[in-house]
């Protein structure tokens, strides 16, 4: 295994660095084609550009969910095989799920700040805004559950299950708030009116997308380096104390 | 609030949290790492981590 | 199959905490093995590995013809284990409680009756609730419990403790009559004069190793 | 699996049989709950006609939550869970008993409500079957969710600060479902109470299949 020449970034390999970089160069040009470049919404003039920061961002969420179930279900199949096998997939799935919910929050920031301006309100009991507040809340709970110390593959097979368990639950939410809100709003329907994406918006939205994707991208790779690094610490002390255990044993003997 | 200051503030308040959230898990690592002595320090590349059977 | 419980270099952590540090044993059928050893040394470590509640994470261990490694939850049920918990449920009545375990390792539930005779619990205190049972007779519920799921292999984490004179007797006659059926027992205790009388076997364990055996006597 | 699953519930109701926690202290709190809530509406009584339905679901949640607490207490108290690892019960027949268990418990919980709710906020029930059917499918999702979280935080240090904060969020359709329901049993909202029903036994039909598939995980340790 290589040295890390200066160690001046634990977390940093000359990959990442290279992802850094294209990261900060991606989102520049984001702000510039979304603020400045793209022309403002015939209906919804210059509000129109929260667009481009509130919808790749739930979208990069539920790409970061889909990412902590699929890696929870990888994780809880190799744990079975063997007893300390697939810790890789449960440190993919907690790196995920933190970066998710980071993007749920700013996807609820944005939406509320989006609603002030066309619907009126922070809030409305839409269908997707109540959703989105309930997965937030859901994966927060699973980051309070990730927190709690216990053995590694105990709390890992207990998140694991928590994630897929909500992961299952999210369609179940969605169709019933989304059935809820359909049967009442009658007036609230039309006030959020949705301006027609074509042309330069379509681009800049499907490229702040990939710009958006790019940073989460760094984001889980370094948080999964730093779950790595930590676990690492753990597994020394844990070498250590076997050490000093065998040691004072022998002394005795 | 107008159209101009409300996208100022999501996009300004989005960048804010993304960036503190980025310098956290960098400052995080390197703490950690100090922790665990910068000499025994293995190279983290995800790709060949992943693939390594021995990580766990 | 004579080796009941196998231990090869049995590195096990629990807690972050590596509880056994390379434990060699071996323990044959019939056998009553006394376990000593300071606080911390192992002793309840051991019975736990043994038991298949903690894996192990380097070594091998083979209990009851299972390997640990690959299946630690197959011999469990072959397994009686009293830990310092006694596994009581506090508002059910005593013999409520037994029939409950009795039915849960698949025995008869009449076979309670005769366990709670057996460790001296008589009749009137049957419909009890055991929050009202003393430390004792608490314990004699638990070791009642165990009884009646017929184990091979006996695990008792100081067992003693609690009880009077008169229960330290009748538990150690009923681990002799154990062992002389075929089943195979191991206890941790502190009192050493105690126990030696039952013992065919006293074990050391320090800092999460053997560290003295009698040997097989 | 289903004779090891009946054990467990027999146990889990004599327990409360011995005990009378859901009777003697969850009920009464669930009756006090709906007190207050005349209190937040200022004894609307129109108001609280409108919302029986919800706060009845409400109630039930909060009371309902302390019994899956003290189902998962009674197992971990004295290390009976060691027991149960030990016994030759497995992972899923042992789900399946703490969710009877727990059925039943919020059933009794639900026997006091249904008349406070009926006789506190003044309503009439104009559909008994529908309400039936919505109690029967709200408890059972309800029992079923909660088992297997309330597994999750077994043990845990924090678990009586954590095990509301998981639970709920899963339980939002079925509180939302069960409201809604409710209001149409309830002659309040002439809405698709059956469809809202049938959603609370799909959703416990779900979550019994991934408790079933799940549960063996969540009781290993190390």
């Amino acid at each position: 295994m290589a040295q890390m020449p200066g160690t001046k970034h634990m977390t940093a390999t000359p990959a990442t660095r290279v992802l850094g970089a294209v990261a900060l160069v991606a989102v520049l040009l984001m702000v510039l084609l979304g603020l400045v470049v793209s022309p403002a919404d015939v209906v919804q003039g210059q509000a129109v550009r929260m667009l481009y920061l509130h919808v790749p961002s739930i979208w990069i969420a539920y790409g970061a969910f889909v990412l902590t179930s699929l890696s929870s279900a990888l994780f809880l199949i190799r744990s079975r095989r063997r007893h300390d096998g697939g810790r890789h997939y449960d440190r993919l799935a907690g790196s995920a799920a933190e970066v998710g919910v980071v993007f749920t929050g700013i996807t609820l920031a944005t939406g509320m700040l989006w609603g002030r301006v066309t619907w009126g309100t922070y809030w409305q009991w839409d269908a997707r805004l109540t959703t989105t507040v309930l997965l937030f809340v859901t994966y927060l709970g699973y980051l309070a559950l990730r927190r709690l110390p216990a053995a590694p593959m105990t709390r890992g097979r207990r998140t694991a299950v928590m994630a897929l368990v909500s992961f299952v639950n999210v369609p179940i939410v969605h169709y019933s708030v989304d059935w809820w809100r359909t049967l009442h709003q009658k007036a609230s329907l039309s006030v959020g009116r949705r301006p027609e994406i074509t042309g330069e918006m379509y681009w800049t939205l499907l490229y702040s997308t990939l710009a958006v994707t790019i940073v989460a991208s760094w984001l889980i790779v370094h948080r999964y380096r730093v779950i790595r690094l930590e676990e690492l610490r753990d597994e020394e002390a844990l070498e250590a104390l076997i050490a000093s255990r065998l040691k004072e044993d022998d002394v005795q003997a | 609030m107008s159209e101009v200051t409300t996208v100022a503030t999501g996009w300004g308040l989005s960048f804010i949290v993304v960036v503190t959230y980025a310098l956290w898990i960098v400052g995080r690592g390197k703490t950690v790492g100090r922790e665990l002595g910068i000499g025994g320090q293995e190279e983290l590349d995800p790709g060949s981590d992943s693939s390594t059977p021995a990580d766990s | 199959m004579s080796t009941v419980v196998k231990f090869h270099k049995v590195v096990a952590v629990a807690g972050g905490f590596p509880v056994l540090a390379g434990l060699d044993i071996e323990i044959a059928k019939g056998e009553i093995v006394h376990l000593r050893g300071s606080n911390g040394a192992g002793k309840t470590s051991f019975m736990r590995v043994c038991a298949g509640l903690i894996p192990i994470s380097d070594g091998d261990a083979n209990v009851l013809g299972f390997d640990m490694r690959d299946d630690r939850r197959s011999p469990r049920r072959h397994i009686g284990l009293l830990g310092h918990d006694n596994h009581l449920y506090k508002d059910l009545w005593v013999q409520e409680h037994v029939e409950f375990r009795a039915a849960a390792t698949g025995a008869e539930a009449g076979d309670a009756g005769a366990a709670l005779r057996r460790v001296g619990l008589s009749d009137r205190l049957w419909s009890v609730p055991i929050e009202r049972l003393s430390a004792g007779q608490r314990r004699r519920v638990a070791i009642a419990s165990m009884l009646v799921g017929r184990p091979q292999l006996w695990l008792l984490d100081e067992p003693h403790a609690a009880l009077d004179d008169e229960g330290r007797g009748l538990l150690d006659e009923i681990l002799v009559e154990a062992a002389s059926s075929g089943a195979t027992v191991v206890f941790a205790s502190h009192e050493r004069d105690l126990s030696k009388s039952v013992a065919t076997r006293v074990v050391t364990l320090r800092g999460g190793r053997l560290m003295e055996d009698s040997g097989a006597a | 699996m289903l004779r090891e699953a009946l054990l467990i519930a027999r146990k889990d109701l004599r327990v409360e049989w011995r005990s009378k926690v859901t009777l003697g202290h969850v009920a009464p709190l669930a009756l006090l709950i709906l007190v207050v809530f005349a209190f937040a509406f200022d004894a609307n009584a129109r108001l609280l006609e409108l919302g029986a339905g919800g706060l009845y679901w409400v109630a039930v949640l909060f009371g309902g939550t302390l019994l899956i607490q003290r189902a998962f207490d009674v197992e971990t108290e004295d290390g009976n869970f060691d027991a149960f690892r030990m016994s030759a019960i497995g992972a899923p027949s042992l789900f399946l008993g703490k969710s009877l268990g727990v059925f039943f418990q919020v059933v009794l919980l639900e026997l006091v409500l249904v008349p406070g709710v009926v006789l506190l906020y003044n309503v009439r029930i104009e559909n008994w079957v529908l309400l039936l059917a919505a109690a029967v499918g709200g408890t059972l999702a309800f029992s079923v969710c909660g088992v297997l979280w309330g597994a999750m935080a077994a043990g845990l240090r924090v678990r009586a600060t954590l095990l509301p904060l998981l639970l709920v969020p899963v339980l939002a359709p079925v509180l939302l479902a069960g409201s809604r329901a409710f209001d149409t049993a309830l002659g309040v909202r002439a809405e698709a109470g059956w469809t809202w029903t049938s959603l609370m036994f799909v959703i416990a039909a779900v979550h019994t299949a991934i408790g079933l598939g799940t549960f063996g995980f969540l009781l290993e340790e190390g």
